[in-house]
Formats: structure tokens, C-alpha cells, sequence
């Protein structure tokens, strides 16, 4: 997912037909002349995809939580989601996109994107943004408005972790800081690029150099654009639609949440059952029917890959469904419909770096694998040390997405049936299979892996402890046993 | 008169009801309950945690009778609440000083 | 939201392709020869959109309404609003689509549509109507059915207001007379014209005209093109999706409605919470999801403006559910569900006339702003004289939906990001920047606002009247009592 | 719905272009060069239906069946449905795929496909599978996941006949044998063929043929290419998305298995009313609003036909819920939410292998009787024969699928405003109306109808005898009374 | 002390309370529960199969109360519970031999 | 006998089950219950309509014990449902006349 600096003038069809017809030869020179317009296929898919990611966090994720708390915490959690939604699409507009996806100040591009495009300015129905294929571009509204439903439903899957215990405006507050401070520069780092055009141009450029000198000063723009990159991009790491910038950073940050808000009031001691595992079920459909929008969606385009992307999507949650359900059957005795629906998930969260990348036989061993190893942490692990992650975004999002993204670096093999790395300057002008060596690119998986662990637990525990500081992060005990609905919301769920 | 309380397997609302019926009892209410008893309950696992569920779902049946009729009712929610396995319920009987009916304020036996 | 007469022979694009080939310049004439065939990605989107529009009403609408209600009504509310869409669409097709969106006969015309589309009379997959855009089609029956969602939604809208107390039977009949009575006239006097390439042509007719003579009779004839249009149309109103057409009309019939039926039995007295307010939540975001189909398909194609209407409709929602919220938390202490909730419907149904045209900081003062107004009315105004508009159908849609209607007026300024008006005159053949005048602009839409007011207020109290003495409006109050699940529908929502 | 073996080399937009400027004829030769690129449209369209359709089943068909039972036996049904949709796509990407969309061995080939896209063996993102148009493809993989969502939900529907009392290791291991021999081989009798380029260009072939030796080759090559489908796509049976294949096919499979598990504890006698009927609306409205990806996506492309067949699919579906209403409101004195929605399934289900074809006045028709005739059967004949087909599988699917089969022989009239048949051998390279007699081809439909009553009537029977024989189909008599739920799951669906 | 308990109709609930309160009652405990009596239920349809609903929901209401209170209790929600309609619901009195306040451990009418 | 009835804080029912089986009673019935007392509500607001909510979600356990046993049985439910805070609820004390024990037709005593 890459933004290209906005083209002004757009041509319509026609003015791409007249030019067809103009009887010049479709000559690489006057390409240069006519910027590409998005293509409407591409444009219906981008706005569909987005909608579908708005769908999974209201109502997919809101009722997948929702369903696990109890009915007194209902509607907090249904709340939390909904606002900040609301809360982070505004701030989308406002600064978020233009600090994720436009160029930043010198060294710091690495880290951080700049204001060009603060309150969106500038950008209008003509604006494009480049996709993955030389050529092709998006409407750059659209393309910001799919990326905005990224940066919403992140925040939203940390709540999870402290449900049923923290105060409503620490959540707020919290995510405001967050996403300015969190999400928005991993993003920057993992997704922000030049484009595939403007390394194609700077390759001609290059081949087109015929002394030493301008070979020089080519090479050097081609460097300079390769390094008009976020730090984990420039790196080489892979993250088709998120691994690592939104699951394991909104897991390892739930984790640090559960742990510095403390239990809940009863944990261990209280049944704590689900109170509507049908809310959970729906929540877990609307999220794999939705994850097509977010994988599928973020290749930008409607074609072939996306159609890839798509049933990696849809296989990998299967058989992360089916792993589940079998290893709980065999160590539990039984096999639960909550099992079934963690293991879609936790599929959804393992495909998602590698969906644009990996073959459908290796989503489907990704979803056989990721389930076990979640349930294991979900089940062993947390009751042993004890925290209190109260749905499972560490073990789940944070695991899955660890073992996606790592996974991503073995699957995208080619000889694994992978698509293999792209490179952008052997043929410019075309995407071609670059160079992959299988170690180094689990290694460069592994760090960025290690860099959002860092950057997103220790930023989190320092925004924690702010907020618990000055307005507290957790409600009263009284609150709390009362229900979050009834004492921070002053409404019920059901009246039945 | 007495009041008849009964705790019985929520499937057999229905013959129980008849059987009352039959006896010449004309009113009854009846609350969703959970009971602990003998009847062991199972267990129930969401995700990681695993919860011993001991009360189980029973409908209490309250009854108020004439006196004379109070061990005829017994019996007969003893003959149709009955399945012979553990959990089936039971029956407690106490005293009824007073009954009214609000609709006309009619007392006592005339009441029920 | 325009109609164009369909086109008997669509050519596939091998046949635009040999056309491409023939080597003839690409003159205006040979344009003419050609008809325009849809682009498949816009087809794709408009019916995605249809698909989401018919979302909006079943589960989203029926489930927003049915979880304010209490149990004993649920049902009622999921059917009338499920057998609404199902009565109107058949009616739709019948007469309705033809009575909305083609021409009817004389001066009649600025009113309503004619009987040429009865039964979907030659209507082929090959037949096609216009867009906004010149020379850019779509398949009509795509078109006819999109239109279609919009008529099933906005009569379900209006059950709200009457909620739990009015008869099964006297809904399906009111219905039927307001759509034909009331829906389908203002539908085709906002919506109806004759499309941008009648208009080019006889611009282009104009330009070409020589002598005096041909000129007076090309103005007559662009006059003429002009003129088929429906009144608001012709006045110059702006409603992009549907503020005046479906939520000011809607909003409307519901106060009469509520004023007309009475208060329910123990209003004021007895508590009427909602009985599930996650039934709201879901059916809230079903809705905000599949607006996009009604605000981003409204505008028919896929391009940068589908990108920036589906923009605004995002950001106007998030902006009023944050200041709703933001609102009650500091008048009545507490940030609840419902009242986020409610403020994204507020922003929706404001947002819907200006989507297409406003810019997206224009939208999100939209947002801020309405939600206030909406606020005051359903919290105060209502109390302060006592109607019960049971769901706040007037309260939210009906003043959400002026709001939105003037504010649309002002945000379509271009120096306030708006997109201006568009005149298919100046050069023919491409929509150009029209001239616009605030006040002016802002007049015209008030003067749209008042004639729904009006034709719909006084219509639907009309048709209330006649069933009232005719079958009757309202259920007996031991069936009030009961619940209308039990004593009209013979079911109950739950047996848990 | 149809595969085209896929092509090697799929060339890019610019291809086409650069081969539009050659300056040579478009000529038939050159065509045959250039191998078609799917149209992202297309491409769009079809991701989007494969989403839809996939949303049917979760939350769905789901949520349909799971209202529609008492509480304890809730997250069994979500359950069978949620593991019956992992389970089967796994087994449609292992194997199969491969066996239904492929070429199998000799006479075989009537009745099964081949091996050869055994774990997608082959398939890149540039597949192409092969549409209803000539010389329009799309991306194979879209095609393989938009059959998959078939493949998923078929299965699933059969679980309504026998819910609340099997066994769930007795649904997972039907379900395997019963994809593998039921439904992988009807799919491919029904849907199985070379596709339209291929008998376009043996057409060709056979026209240019000059002696009569070359007349008989071609001729025995064209009547190949046409030998080469399924055994009921060569009778001539139409099915545009699946009457016989997904719903005759479910529908008596269900009726056998309620025959052969026997009645729930209970049945007749204690009330078995539907724990709640709001999800079974729900589950209604998003099988609506879903059923248009399976109805409109079966068209492959985004074009006209499309739109008739989305059309189709709205109109019968309001008049059948509508047709549902009035006959229960004047023959059991109340309208039921139930029922309403009841009728809008029947229509959904009987406008299935019609959608395509029938003109929307036939759809309306088709919807207006199918529910009468299934209402018939799920109150009188059911009670009559004493039969516990719980959720009314037979008497929805089976016998609105057998109104729908037969009805398409009668709409796809072209008097009867059908779009009549399609011949690609009459002009090569662009369908063309066949020859059409209502008589014959209503026989055709019947034979197709017998056809998979019979497979599957039979083949389920024994597999069910199977199943009890070795694992047993279900559960004990206490478990039953204590519920699916907590006796296979060991969970519960509401802790309120 | 006695042991009051009324089973009235839902919707009577907040008269019933205000008119105990004016009675002198301090507390109650309220219990949803289904009644069957002479007031007819309803039927529902589901698809083919039709069900005769002969439980209503009703509300009881338990309050203890001192004996010399009784009577006026009794009185107070004959008056405020009653629409004059069949099901408005019956009032039975038992005798309550103790009652403890758990918070304070105080006994008897102190407790109540 | 004695039927003992009280009205806890629900996440206390616990405790009370496990001071209640140490005490010697093997079985009890639990209802939801709503509890209208000193301990005030709060106010929940939908829209323009606020609602003061004072009825509280209480748990109701009903147990039959020996008249030996009701005292300590009694003792122990204080014991166990106590916070100390207003809304811990009460204990009511009844004679019972007769237990019968459904599956068995035991009587009395060997029913509980
Ligand atoms: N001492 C008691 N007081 C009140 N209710 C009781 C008592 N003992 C049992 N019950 C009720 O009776 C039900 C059945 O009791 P249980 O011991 O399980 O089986 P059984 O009646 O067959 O001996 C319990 O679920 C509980 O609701
Ligand atoms: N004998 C009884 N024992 C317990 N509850 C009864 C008895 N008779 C009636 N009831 C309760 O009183 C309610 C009202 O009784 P019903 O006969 O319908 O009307 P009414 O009280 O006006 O005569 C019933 O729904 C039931 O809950
Ligand atoms: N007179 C009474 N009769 C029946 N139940 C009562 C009575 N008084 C109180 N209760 C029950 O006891 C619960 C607790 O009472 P409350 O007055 O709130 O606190 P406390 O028991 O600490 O004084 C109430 O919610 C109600 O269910």
C-alpha cells in the first residue's frame, strides 16, 4: 500500500482515447505526457473494500467483543469501538493521513510523514495515488479513505485487552495520543513509498544515462527515491495489509494495557462467561466477510493478485478455523463454536502480511499452524502468568500477527508457491521477480517484527502511565461491579 | 389453604399443568429458576477458561389449594413431574393464611 | 440522479473498438453515431451500491428502529419495515420507476413522470441511462433498481415516528398511497431531467446554428431540453442523494403521523427504554456502511467524485457522532451509545445532499453542527410539546435532513472546498464550472425545502385521515398492551 | 457459470492497446493472437459476489436456521454452519475444484472432473477462466473462490432439515462425503463445459472448412467441443445459479436425513417456538441482500445481464414474501414476520435458475407462486406425513427449486419476456438467440430435476446409513433434552 | 410479620410501588414470572406449527411486612393493581417467622 | 422444617453457595430477582427520556433446611452475602409443612 505524490491534471477517457488514435507511436516519451487515470474497476473495488473494513470494526469487531464481555459491559464495549472509529477517521483528515503517507522532513521520512496534506489540502476528485503496478493509479481519495479505515479499526482491536474495567475518556484520550504517536509512524515506516512509477522513471532515467557523470547523478536519484521510503519499507520487510503495523501493534499495546490497568474486579474467582457467543459469531463472520475489503482491497487494484490475496484470505482463515476446532477437541473434549470463531481470526490476523504474497497451499499451512500456537497462548500461557488480557488481543493479534509476518518471509518463496519479490527497476516500467533468498528475508521479517514490539509496547506503557496519572485509566470498583453500561454510559443493553 | 412450591424439570411444564388441571386446580405461576442440587451440572470452556456450571435450569410452580386438596396436587405433580433420574425436583408445602383476588377482591378459597 | 432515454442498440466494446480502428478523425459527428456503452467497473459499483442501499433497510434500518422499541413490538417494527421494501419494489416496477423517472405529459412534467416504463416496459439488459457525465452510461435497469432501493427506504423511515401502535394493515395501505401520492412526484420533480448529453447536444446545436433563425430555433430547442425536467430540477435545487427527496419528506410524514395516531398508551408515564440497544448499534452501523451505496452510488459512475462523496458521507458521521456525544456528555453527564449512534444517523442524513458536492472539511462541519440541532429536538423540543414521535423520526431525519439541505447551499462553494455547480452548456460535451451565488443558491434549497414540507405534510395527513375513517390507524389498547407481535402478528422476538 | 481451461499469458492494458494501435485489421486471426485480459469491472463485480455470497452463509444462513431453534440448541447450528463452510473450502481448493471445473476422463466427463487443478496445481494470478461472452474472461481464481462460496453454502443448507439433534462428528463427516459425492459431481454435470470461445472457434473452424473432408473434421471437432460438459449442461438444462445444483440438491438431502435421524424429543408435543425470530430476520435480510452475488455474480461480468438478473432476483423475492403474507393472513388470520421472510427465501430460491434468464415480470410471477406452493407444503403436507423436517429445508429449497427449475423452462421465453437461448455457434464470436420450444425445453428441466432428486436422494441415503452405522448420527436422548449446545459444545449461547 | 405476595400484571408495577410506599413499605423484591389462569393467552403460528400460549407474563411481588401492617398492604395493591379485567392477578399471605437485615444483621420488623 | 429465603447481591451467590454447602444443605434454588429497597438507583437516559431505575438486579435463594439446621444456615448466608454496604438485602425465616422429594416420593426431611 503506497501513496503517489497526487497527479493535477487527470485525463478522462476520451482525452486517453484521442490520444490512442493520434496515429504517434506508443512510444515511452509520450507516456511521460499523459498521466495514468484510475481505472473504475479499480476505483468500485478500492471504494468497496472500504466500506467492508468500516464493516468489520461496526459492527464485525464491536459485536465480536461485545459478545465476550458481560452484559452489564455491552454497550461500553460497543461505545469504545464506535468512537473511535469516529474519533480517528476525524483526526484521519485533520493530520493523520498526511503524517502516514506524504513525505516527511529529511532523516525523519524514515519515521514519520509530513503536513503537506493536513486537512486534507489539495486533494480533490482528480488527485490519484499510485498502486503496485506501474501505470495504475487510484483516486487519492479513495486510497485515503480505505487507509483511514486501517488506522481505525487498529486502535480498536486494543481495547479488548482492558474491556470491562477501564473509564470511557481514558480511552479517548488514549487513542488520540496513540494514533498521533503509534500507529501513524509504523505505518509511515512499513508503507510509506515513492511509488512504482516514480523508480521506473528514475531507472530509465539511469539507463537512458550514456556518460559517467550522468550515470552519477542518475544513480543518485534512483538511491534518492529508493530512500523516499519509511524505515521498514526501505528495509525490505513485507506487510501485504498489516501484520505488523496493525496486529501485533494493537496486540503487544493491549498486553501492556491488561497488565498496567490490573485484573478485573472477580477474574479467576467469578464466572465471567460470554454473555452472547451469537454477537461473537456474527462479529467473526462480518470480520471474515470485511478481511476481503482489508486484504484484498489493500492491493489497490482488481486484478489477478487481488483475486489472489482474496483466497488466501478466504482458505488460511479456514483452516485456521479447523486447526482450532480439532486441537481444543482433542486436549478439551470438546469442540466450541468460540474456538471455531478464535481460529478464524487468528487465521485472518496470520494471512494478512501474506496474503498478496504467498500461494493459497501456503495460507492454507499458515492457517493450520497459526491456531495452535494462539491457543496455546490463550489457554496455557495467560493462566499462567496471569494477566488479564480479557479477550485475547495479545494472544491472538499479537501471536497471529508474529507468526504472519514471519511467515510471510518463508511463504512468499517461490518455490513455495509464493509470488516471489517484485523489483521495480530491472524492467522499469514493470514490475519484475526480484532477488529472494529465503533467510534474509525471515530476518528482515523478524526485525520489523522487533521494531513494532519496542516502538508499540514501550510507547503505549509510557502513554499508559500518563493517562492513569491525570485522569486515571480505570473506573471505580462499585463502577465496575455495577457494569460499565450502567455507570459510565447510564443505559443498558436489554430491556427484555 | 396451602401453597404448594414445586421444583421440577422445565420440559414437563406441560404435563405438570394438566395433571393440575385434572386435580381441579385452576391457576398457577410459574418462575424460571436455577437449582443446586444432587443433579450434577457440566462444564463449560470459553477459550481458556474453564467454568463448573452446578446450577441448572428447573421452573418453580407455585400453587395455592384449598387445604383438602393440597395432597391431591401433591400427587399429582409427583406422578407427572416424575422421570425417576436424579434432578427431577421437589415439592414444599406451607401454610396460606390468606388469598385475594385483585380483579374483584374476593377472599380465600373463593380466590383461587 | 438523472434518467436518460434508454438507447435501443448498446454496442460491446469490440465494436467501440473497431470504431477506435476505422481511422476517421474522432469527430463530434461520428460521436454521435456511437452510443455509449456502460463501463463495466461502473456497473459493478452501482450495483454493489444497490446491494448496500437495500442493507440499509433490512437488517439496518428494520434493527436501528426495532431495538429502541420494546420487545413485546420488536417484530412489528422488522415487519413493517421488511414488507414495506417488498411491497414498494413491486409497485416500483409496476408504475412507480416510470412515474419517477420518465417524462410525463405537458406542464404535468415538472411534477411527475409518465406511464412509458409501465410494467419495465423495453426495458433490455442493453438499455441505458445517463450519469452526471458526458457521454458516461449505465445499464438503466442497474439504474432502475438503485433508484428502486431508495423508494423502499424512505416510506420504512417514516414507521418509526408511529411505532408501537399503529395497524399492520393500515401501514401496507399508507405506504402504497404515499409512495404513488407522495414519493414518487417529488422523486421526479428533484431528480428528474434529461440527462448531460440531451443538454450538449442541443448546446453543440446552438453553437453550430448560423443564421438568426437557426439560432432562435436551437435556443428554443435547448430551452426545451431544459425545461423537461421536474420543478425543483428546473429551480436548481441541489439534492445529491436525497436529503429533501427521502429524509425531509420522510421526516415530515412521520411528525403528522405521530401527531395523527396519538401518544402510545403510558407515555411519559411508564418506562419505554429501548429493549436492545445492540439491535440499534448493529442496525446504526449497517446503516453507516450501506449509505455509501446511497451517497457514493448516487453518483452513478466510479470516479474521483464516488471517492469524495463516500468521503464525505464518512467523515460528516464520524464528525456528528463525536459531537452528539460530546454534547450530551456535558448536558446530561453522561456519553451513552444511543446518543452516538443517533448523531452518525444525524450526520448521515445531513450529509446526504451535500456528499457529491461538498468538500470533506465541509462535511465535517456538517457533522459537528447538526448534531446539536438534532440534539435540542429530540431532548427538548419534543418534551417541551409533548408529541410522540416514537423513534425521533422528525427529530433526526426531518431536521437532520434541512440542515443538510441548506447547508448543502453553502458548502457547495468552491471557495469553502465545495465542487460549485456544473453547466453542461458552457462546453458542450464536458460538465464545466457554472456560475454560483451563495444567497441565491441557499434560496433556491429553501424554497426545495419548504414545498416537501408542504406537499408531503399536508398529503400525509390527508391519506392518515382516509385510512383513519376507511380501516382505521390505530390497535386497540389491549392490543396496545400485549404488544403488536402478539396481537397482530400472532409471534414473539425471543423465547429465550 | 462455466470454466475455460486458462490461458498461459495474460497480457496488460497497455497490450491491448499497443495491439489496437498495429494499425492492422482487427481481423479474426489476430484476435486469436491476442488471449482476453479479465476486465477489472469484471474482476471487481465477481470479488465483491464472492464476499456476498459468503456473507449468506456467515452470519447468514446462520442466523436464519440458528433463530429459528430453541436456545440450547443455538451455537450447534452456527456451529455445523460455520465448520461446514471452513471444512469445504479446504476441501475446494485440495480437491475440489478440480473435480467439478475440470476436464475428467472420457465418458466420466459427463459426470466428474478431472485431477488436474488438484491443490490449484497451476493457477497463477494470471488464470482466466471463461464467462457467458465470448472473448471476455476472469481472473481463474476469482472464479474458483466465487464457486467455493457455492460449494459451502449447499451443505450447509441441508443442516435446517435435522437440526437440534445430530451429532457434530456426524455433520463433519456427511458433509466430506457428501460434497465429494453428491455435490462435486452435479455441479460438473450441471455447469461443467469447454466454454463459448471454445465452441466459437471450432464454429469458425468448421465454417471455413472448404471440402468435405475438412467439413467432417471440423464438424466432428465442433461436436467434441459440445460433448465436452457436464451430462445435464449437454441435455441442454438450465440452471443460471443453481435451483438443481445448490437447492433441489440441499432440499432433499435434508429430507432424507430428517427421515433417517427421526423426530426431535418432543416433536408434536412440547412447543418448539423459535428462540428468536430477530435472527432469523437477520439471517433473511442478508441471504437478500447476499443472494444478489449469487444470483447477479453468476453472470461472471458486470454488464446488462447482470443488472436483469439482480433485478430478478429483488422483484421475485418481494413479491414471494408478499405472496407468503396475504395466503397466511387469509388462511391463519395474521401476517408472521416469519412468514414474510419465509417467502422472501422460497423467492430467493425459486428465482435462482431463472435470474438470468426470465424478464423481471416473469421473476414477479415466479415469486408470486412459488410461496403459496411451499407454504402448502411446510404447513399441510409436513404436518400430514408427520415428517420432522425441522427448519423446513425440504419444503422451501427442494420444492421452491423444483417451481424455480421448472418455471425457467417456461420465463426464458422470449414472448414471456425472457432473454430466450443462447447459440455461439450460429454467428462464432458473439451469442446469438437459439432455437427455443417451451415444451421441450420444460422437459429438459424435468429430467435435470429427476435427475438430482435421484443422486441425491439416494446417495444421501446411504451415506447417512453409513454415518449411523459406524459413528452414529445422533446424539443421546439426554443430551438432546440438555441441548446441542452444552452437551457437543459444552458451551451456551446466552448469559444474560 | 407476614409474607406478602401479589402477582400483577407488568404494567401495574410502578403504581403498586408508589402505593406501598405510601403504605408504609420500604422495600420488595420483584420476580418476572408466568401465570395461568382464567385469563385466555393467545396463539402463535410458527410456519405450520401453531402454539397455544396459556402462560402470561405477570410480575410478583414479595414484601414482608409487620403483621398490623398487613391488611393496609393487602388493601393498597388491591387498589392500585386492579384494571377490573380478568388476570389482574391474586394476593397470598403467609406467616413470616423471622427476618434478617444481612448488612446489619438486624432481626425481625428492624429488618424489614 | 423451615423455608429460608434471601435476597443477595448477585456476585456474591458464590460464597453463599459454599458457606451454605459447608453448613449442610445440598441443594437450593436460585431466581432472578429485582430489588426495590434503601439502596438508591441510578438514572439512565435514552435520548430526550430519562428513567430513574430503582428496582436493582438482586439474586433470590430459597432453601428448605431441618428446623435444626435454619439457624446456622441462616448465620451462614449472613456471613457470606455480607459487603457492609447498603443493598446486601435480607433473609425471610417460613415454616415449611411438608417436602417430598420427586423422584423418590421421600418425604420430609430425607426429601431436602
Ligand atoms: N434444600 C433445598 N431447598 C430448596 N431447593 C432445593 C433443595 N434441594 C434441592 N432443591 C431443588 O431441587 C432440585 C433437584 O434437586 P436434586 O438434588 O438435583 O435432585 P433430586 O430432587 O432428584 O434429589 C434442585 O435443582 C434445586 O432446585
Ligand atoms: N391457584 C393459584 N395459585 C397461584 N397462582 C395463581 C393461582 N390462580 C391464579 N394465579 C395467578 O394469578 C394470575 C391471574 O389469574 P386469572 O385466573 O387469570 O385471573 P383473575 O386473577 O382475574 O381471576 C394467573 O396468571 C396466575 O399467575
Ligand atoms: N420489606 C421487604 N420485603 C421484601 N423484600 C425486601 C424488603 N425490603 C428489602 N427487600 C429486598 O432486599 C433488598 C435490599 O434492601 P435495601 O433496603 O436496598 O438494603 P439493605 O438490605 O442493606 O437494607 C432489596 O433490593 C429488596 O430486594
Amino acid at each position: 500500500m503506497y501513496r503517489l505524490p497526487s497527479r493535477g491534471a487527470a485525463l478522462g477517457l476520451a482525452g486517453l482515447a484521442l490520444f490512442l488514435m493520434s496515429g504517434s507511436a506508443f512510444a515511452e516519451d509520450a507516456a511521460a505526457v499523459v498521466a495514468p487515470v484510475p481505472n473504475k474497476g479499480d476505483t468500485a473495488w478500492l471504494l468497496v473494500s472500504t466500506a467492508l473494513v468500516l464493516m468489520m470494526s461496526v459492527p464485525g469487531l464491536a459485536l465480536f467483543y461485545g459478545g465476550l464481555v458481560r452484559t452489564k459491559n455491552m454497550l461500553s464495549v460497543l461505545s469504545q469501538v464506535f468512537m473511535i472509529v469516529s474519533l480517528v477517521s476525524v483526526i484521519w483528515v485533520l493530520y493523520g493521513y498526511s503524517l502516514t503517507f506524504t513525505e516527511g522532513g529529511g532523516t525523519l521520512n524514515a519515521f514519520i510523514g509530513g503536513f503537506s496534506r493536513v486537512f486534507l489540502k489539495g486533494m480533490t476528485p482528480d488527485s490519484t495515488a499510485a498502486t503496485f503496478s506501474n501505470g495504475v493509479v487510484v483516486p487519492e481519495l479513495a486510497y485515503m479513505a480505505f487507509q483511514m479505515t486501517f488506522a481505525c479499526i487498529t486502535p480498536a482491536l486494543i481495547v479488548g485487552a482492558f474491556a470491562e474495567r477501564i473509564k470511557f475518556s481514558a480511552v479517548l484520550v488514549f487513542v488520540l495520543l496513540w494514533v498521533t504517536l503509534i500507529y501513524f509512524p509504523i505505518a509511515h515506516s512499513v508503507w510509506y513509498w515513492a511509488g512504482p512509477d516514480a523508480i521506473a522513471d528514475a531507472a530509465k532515467a539511469l539507463a537512458a544515462a550514456t556518460d559517467d557523470a550522468a550515470k552519477k547523478v542518475a544513480q543518485d536519484a534512483l538511491d534518492a527515491v529508493n530512500a523516499n521510503a519509511g524505515y521498514l519499507q526501505q528495509l525490505g520487510a513485507l506487510d501485504f495489509a498489516g501484520g505488523t503495523v496493525v496486529h501485533i501493534n494493537a496486540g503487544i499495546a493491549g498486553l501492556v494495557g491488561a497488565l498496567m490497568l490490573g485484573k478485573r474486579v472477580g477474574y479467576g474467582r467469578e464466572a465471567m462467561a460470554p454473555h452472547s457467543l451469537t454477537m461473537t459469531m456474527i462479529g467473526a463472520s462480518l470480520l471474515w466477510v470485511g478481511w476481503f475489503g482489508f486484504n484484498a482491497g489493500s492491493n489497490l487494484e482488481a486484478n489477478g493478485t487481488t483475486a489472489l490475496a482474496f483466497v488466501n484470505t478466504f482458505v488460511a482463515t479456514a483452516a485456521a478455523a479447523m486447526s482450532w476446532l480439532f486441537v481444543e477437541w482433542a486436549t478439551k473434549g470438546k469442540p466450541s463454536l468460540l474456538g471455531m470463531v478464535s481460529g478464524a481470526v487468528a487465521g485472518l490476523v496470520a494471512v494478512t502480511p501474506a496474503s498478496g504474497y504467498a500461494g493459497p497451499m501456503g495460507a492454507l499451512v499458515l492457517g493450520l499452524v497459526v491456531s495452535p500456537a494462539c491457543f496455546f497462548f490463550v489457554s496455557t500461557v495467560k493462566n499462567k502468568f496471569g494477566y488479564d488480557d480479557a479477550l485475547d488481543v495479545f494472544g491472538v493479534h499479537c501471536i497471529g500477527g508474529i507468526i504472519g509476518a514471519i511467515g510471510t518471509g518463508i511463504l512468499v518463496a517461490p518455490y513455495l508457491g509464493g509470488v516471489g519479490l517484485t523489483s521495480y527497476e530491472i524492467k522499469p516500467g514493470a514490475g519484475s521477480p526480484g532477488e529472494y533468498v529465503m533467510a534474509a528475508q525471515v530476518l528482515i521479517q523478524i526485525k520489523a517484527v522487533l521494531y513494532t514490539l519496542v516502538w508499540s509496547g514501550v510507547g503505549s506503557a509510557i502513554l499508559y502511565k500518563l493517562i492513569d496519572l491525570t485522569i486515571g485509566l480505570r473506573v471505580g470498583k462499585d463502577a465496575e461491579r455495577e457494569g460499565l453500561d450502567v455507570s459510565e454510559h447510564g443505559e443498558r443493553a436489554y430491556n427484555y | 389453604m396451602k401453597i404448594i412450591m414445586a421444583v421440577i424439570k422445565p420440559f414437563k411444564l406441560d404435563e405438570v399443568r394438566d395433571a393440575l388441571t385434572a386435580a381441579g386446580v385452576h391457576g398457577l405461576t410459574v418462575t424460571e429458576v436455577k437449582g443446586y442440587g444432587r443433579q450434577k451440572g457440566h462444564t463449560e470452556i470459553y477459550r481458556g477458561a474453564e467454568y463448573a456450571v452446578s446450577f441448572l435450569p428447573k421452573l418453580k410452580i407455585e400453587v395455592a389449594v384449598p387445604t383438602e386438596l393440597a395432597a391431591k396436587v401433591v400427587d399429582a405433580i409427583v406422578a407427572s413431574a416424575r422421570t425417576g433420574q436424579i434432578g427431577d425436583g421437589k415439592i414444599f408445602v406451607s401454610s396460606l393464611e390468606q388469598a385475594v383476588r385483585i380483579r374483584t377482591g374476593e377472599k380465600d378459597t373463593d380466590a383461587l
